[in-house]
């Protein structure tokens, strides 16, 4: 890790330490949209990172922004950042500079998405389902049909008629309705759908798994923390030794998952994640599955409550698992590079990463 | 290893007509009632709560003098997997069939068993059960809550937490301190207090449940005046009263069933999806139901003939509410979807409540922990 | 379980207990038939329950014989019971008197074996591969293509090249090799390979499942001893909470496989066995996994020598559950039953019971 | 919670050149030896030994002076993931390799270095290590074996047991008593001694283990005369000194490969049958070892630079060792089979080898509870 990069870091942490708080959680979780949070994050320059200052973005690079969203991942930050960054950088692909705004984008095969030309601009008509949220978003990616070419499009949301749902940790997960809504002048690109898609779906999982490697971080925490607090039988919980096999396992899942995220993380960067997203994501969803069952058996009741912290971790663990691929996808994706790679062997095809760079250090847990 | 003895039930062809017989009526009120997972927590309908006491299954192993049908164990045991099994709203008489109208059985005087089990097996009556305290979840000798003997009655003080439903039920109740504590014996001392809710001096604060749904409370009593004859059983048993409750309670159907719509939502997708290798991925779900449910169906018959299952219930609980768990774990893997509270994709709703209420499974009545430390004390014995 | 029933598991457990030591089964496993014992079995009848007395069997139904033969499981019995009776069994369907010989039986459809007729009666070429006990027996069952149509046949063994091997247990697990073996006079029937394939399956899981039930009996029995009586940091090991979640997890697999193997016995015996083998034989494979780890891990290194009995238990809970179908094949079984049931839903199907008997008691561990 | 940091390491270019060259080495000899499951206790081939020995691979980090190569320890990480992923039998230099060089060169005279190093580094001279005993196994302060010093040396009495391979080796390195125990610093008072294991009084049975191979003994000693300056470090610090040899040796790759050969084997056969469903299966098991032997080699680095990694170590042996054993569960179930040690499908011998040494490796080097005891202690102090 760069200096630069510990001091933003640093920075960032500090932050969301000071204004995520629980109350702030809850609130957003209610319906409130943290407008507060999300102006410091805009004007500090966090919603563009990774965008090239010559562009007009922050500058820094991916692995700066992961990074960033994985202390977002690890404070619950109730905000659009990671939908908001995707979008940026998909965008900045094109040569369009980052907007202040918030935006969403939303590739599910469910979608169905027409653009037809009128005079002014173009009629749109369909919908978008689980939308991450879309309720509060300005614009959105999507991929849309025009006049039988499926096209990247980024369409204002202002008009758009929008159905309210949320996934497990109350994130906005909503259906977007366009019904005949005119727009002009929007940034429309031919693109190859499933390419396309593949490079979403790749991009959105690391994004997922990073934050879910901090949100692991912060589960450890509270873990060990209620367990030398709280006691049982006149004992510290921690001196229970089904409490340490407890204890144990999550520790070894969580520095994996950070482990392997970070990997992932230094291999995108690089442009050489071609296992490593799919590994990564296997991994971490499972993970996520055994620490939240852990963390919840070892607080007790109090832990099922919204009055306790625990519950917005687990819940995020448990939404975020399931976006960008479950298991089962992200299983069916090694399974085809394995079987098509090109190694001679297993070993051949573990032991076969680009050479990255001579000593990252610092990559753990903070 | 006589204490691990289970008998192989198998049903009379009375009891699959009287099953047929209680499906039928599941059937009938299907429309009346949205099928949820952990039912007997979160289905509250005290009008289909009546329903069911006027069909005679409230209560129904209970005396005839005292509103019951007295029926057999495997009878009650039908009628439970049935509506278990269907996700019905059985939630507001749960506690008072499953747990007080035995207490009052057994221990309870005989103006208390004419008073409440008749109303109970009406579905007119619910009690909510107040055990746990801030302090004293798994380790109930430190309940603190305490009532102290007057001319007018017992004077209750203390707080309550974890009581399922109390906001709902018209009694409670509550096991607290009417003798100082004693450190060399901490379990005496402990009584059970029938408590109408109503009371002047009764406080009750729902707590958020991880849905965001409202099923558990903080209980406060403050000076509550509870009248001298509302003592359950002896003055000081309390604790082994209530461990006695626990202890017959954790066999079960709904140890092992609280997520069973939600897998019986899987298979139909499966089948009609036709997808086989989804199906296949389900069925060591379905093998272990089979395990689970044939020990739970033996040993209600071990209590019904009153022998000690002590160990063998607590095993059921702790692989059964596993299991209930587990079902989640392997569904959401074999039907991709974005499980959620709100959807409505019935799929993706039974996940969501299966997922969030999946942490209380193995908490209440006695964790992971306390059930193995039973069992292996059970084992050893020998 | 009736009376009777209850006489003669007595007796055989008695009958078991002072002769399979775990000497004789060390001996067994390098290569030394327990003759002894295998003559009291026949002499006392044991090789031929589930015969019918006017045949010459014993009689008694195959309820008892399978109570026995979750003994046998449990006291690891070195000797082919199973596939002896077995094949008394399925010949005894065929109207054929009992034998006092040793039996066994593969259809494993590897094997490949023709028959040819000659003047005096048939050459036999071709092989049978993972034949338990083939070394020590006279005789086998087989599929055998005779002239085009698939048999099933009772070929001699005394002139077959017997190549040995064995499973994990130390059983032996031979390869038969007939090179132009002359026959004459056997027994010969036209059947439905697949039919005869399943029925054989069927059969054989349901042995595993019973026997591997009274393995986990041995199992757990053993491993509570030893907590008993071993001692760790000052204190015997059961006092240990890590310990107690063992012997908890073991106590709660074995009773949990017992009894769904008596459910499955009862269904058997009833002949409505349709998914009970299936979901049991998956059950009860799933269990072993996991109670040889934990019985192994509670152990520490002593379990792991053959100076101690454990291992013969685990041994043959590993062999056992490979044979006659993984988790993955009655998997496969079980879902295609659920998938074509003509019952409306999951629960109907569950409950569909036929009813088996008024109340049947007592069929619990022993 | 620092003491969980792990760093994410790559490899360098002369590194991955290294690697080949290790690789084609091994590739060269690949005739002369069966790729076998837990090769570092089972594959025992003084030769193959004596060949790394002259590539300079036995000893490579060790100072030039005592025959090492004065290599890193990314590169000692490199020969000895490459050795046992292709099941190279490495058993008989490896404890001497992995702790007893490392031993000598922290703690050893510079007469016990200059004797015994060269020779360790050409692979001619194998070390057992003699930790255990009957009733001291976790609990190494209930060792009883005792040296009394005496005129002509050490004169040692007691056994020890599941020392590896002591059958094939040279010499043992005993933890023993030196001075009479006291209950209150149980710890105290353990020496390491050298012992040559062809002395008068030395006693070795081999214990047959599960597969019936013959890895472990019993070693007896009776009044066994060891040289004066055979000691090993400080007389009394030997608990000390055998815990950071431990603690040291639990996170390297031979707690996560050690069935590699099989899992090679399961990817190989399912690549050649096309069968994209049991790959897909198999996935959760590469995923796993990815994350595994990532944090494996991170803590290497760690190791070079001398920083604590008491607890990511202890965690990287109790889900490696658990990783191991489940990748015979795994393969199990993908691929039906009869599995036998006497099997001539490669498959079925690997798969038996692999469910036969599953029990040793979560005992082996500290249990799963002693393991978890240690994690939870090292992050609990933070």
């Amino acid at each position: 890790m760069s200096d630069m990069q510990e001091i933003i870091l640093d920075s960032t942490n500090k932050m969301f330490k000071s204004l995520c708080t629980k109350e702030l959680i809850d609130r957003s979780e209610e319906g409130i949209f943290a407008e507060e949070l999300w102006s410091v994050l805009v004007e500090s320059g966090v919603t563009s990172v990774g965008v090239p200052e010559s562009l007009g973005g922050t500058g820094g690079d991916y692995n700066d922004a992961l990074h960033i969203l994985q202390l977002a991942g690890k404070f619950s930050v109730p905000l659009p950042l990671a939908e908001t960054l995707m979008v940026q950088w998909l965008l900045a692909d094109h040569g369009i500079s980052p907007s202040s705004e918030i935006l969403t984008l939303s590739v599910n095969p469910k979608n169905k998405i027409e653009l037809e030309e009128t005079p002014k601009g173009y009629s749109v008509q369909g919908k978008a389902v689980n939308v991450p949220w879309a309720r509060h978003a300005k614009r959105i990616v999507v991929i849309a049909n025009v006049e039988g070419k499926s096209k990247l499009a980024l369409l204002p949301l202002d008009k758009a008629n929008i159905e309210f749902n949320s996934n497990l940790a109350g994130e906005p997960s909503d259906t977007i309705h366009f019904q005949s809504v005119d727009v002009a002048d929007i940034f429309l690109e031919e693109v190859d759908v499933e390419q396309f898609r593949m490079k979403v779906t790749n991009l959105g999982g690391l994004i997922k798994i990073v934050m879910m490697s901090g949100a692991m971080e912060a589960l450890l925490e509270l873990s060990v923390l209620f367990s030398k607090e709280r006691e049982q039988f006149g004992r510290p919980l921690h001196r229970l030794q089904a409490i340490q096999q407890h204890i144990a396992v999550l520790s070894g899942e969580t520095v994996a998952s950070v482990t392997i995220a970070n990997k992932a993380i230094l291999a995108f960067g690089k442009g050489v994640d071609d296992h490593e997203i799919a590994a990564a994501k296997l991994k971490v969803n499972e993970a996520a599955g055994k620490v939240t069952e852990i963390a919840h058996q070892l607080h007790g009741a109090i832990g099922v409550t919204h009055e306790h912290r625990l519950n917005q971790v687990t819940r995020r663990l448990w939404a975020w698992r399931d976006e960008f691929g479950n298991e089962n996808y992200w299983a069916d994706q090694l399974a085809d590079k394995v079987m098509n790679s090109n190694t001679e062997s297993l070993w051949e095809m573990i032991t076969d990463h680009p050479v990255i760079a001579k000593v990252q250090l610092g990559e753990g847990i903070k | 290893m006589n204490k691990l003895k289970v008998p192989i039930m198998g049903f009379t062809e009375e009891q699959e007509t009287f099953r047929n017989e209680v499906r039928q009526f599941i059937k009938s009120e299907k429309d009346t009632f949205e099928s949820q997972v952990d039912s007997w927590l979160s289905g509250y309908s005290p009008a289909f709560s009546q329903k069911l006491g006027e069909k005679g299954w409230i209560g129904m192993t209970w005396p005839k003098k005292y509103g019951g049908k007295e029926r057999s164990s495997l009878e009650r045991y039908i009628v439970i997997e049935e509506l278990l099994a269907a996700g019905a709203p059985i939630a507001a008489h749960w506690f008072a069939d499953r747990q007080t109208g035995p207490l009052f059985l057994k221990f309870g005087t005989d103006e208390q068993k004419e008073f409440f089990l008749p109303k109970i097996a009406k579905g007119r009556c619910f009690f909510s059960i107040g055990l746990s305290e801030p302090n004293a979840g798994s380790d109930l000798a430190a309940i603190s809550t305490r009532a102290e003997r007057t001319e007018n009655g017992w004077v209750l003080n203390g707080m309550k937490i974890w009581t399922s439903g109390a906001h709902l039920s018209d009694y409670m109740i509550v096991l607290c301190r009417t003798s100082p504590k004693n450190p060399d014996r901490k379990h005496e001392g402990l009584s059970q207090l029938v408590v109408d809710l109503s009371s002047p001096g009764v406080t009750i604060r729902p707590i958020k449940y991880l849905t965001g749904e409202e099923h558990f409370n903080e209980v406060f009593f403050e000076n509550v005046i509870i009248p001298e004859e509302n003592i359950v059983g002896q003055e000081g048993n309390g604790w082994r009263q209530s461990m006695a409750e626990l202890a017959y309670e954790r066999s079960g159907p709904e140890r092992i069933l609280s997520t069973f719509p939600l897998l019986e939502e899987l298979i139909g997708t499966l089948r009609e999806n036709k997808d086989f290798q989804g199906m296949k991925e389900a069925m060591k779900l379905l093998s272990q139901l089979y395990s689970l449910r044939h020990m739970s169906i033996g040993i209600a018959q071990l209590l019904e003939e009153g022998a000690d299952v002590n160990t063998t219930a607590a095993l059921v609980k702790d692989m059964g509410t596993k299991f209930e768990k587990n079902v989640a774990e392997v569904a959401r893997l074999i039907i991709a979807s974005s499980p959620s509270m709100t959807s409505e994709v019935r799929f993706e709703k039974l996940l969501a409540q299966s997922i969030l209420h999946g942490p209380g499974f193995t908490l209440r009545g006695g964790t992971t922990e306390i059930l193995r430390g039973i069992v292996t004390k059970g084992v050893i014995a020998e």
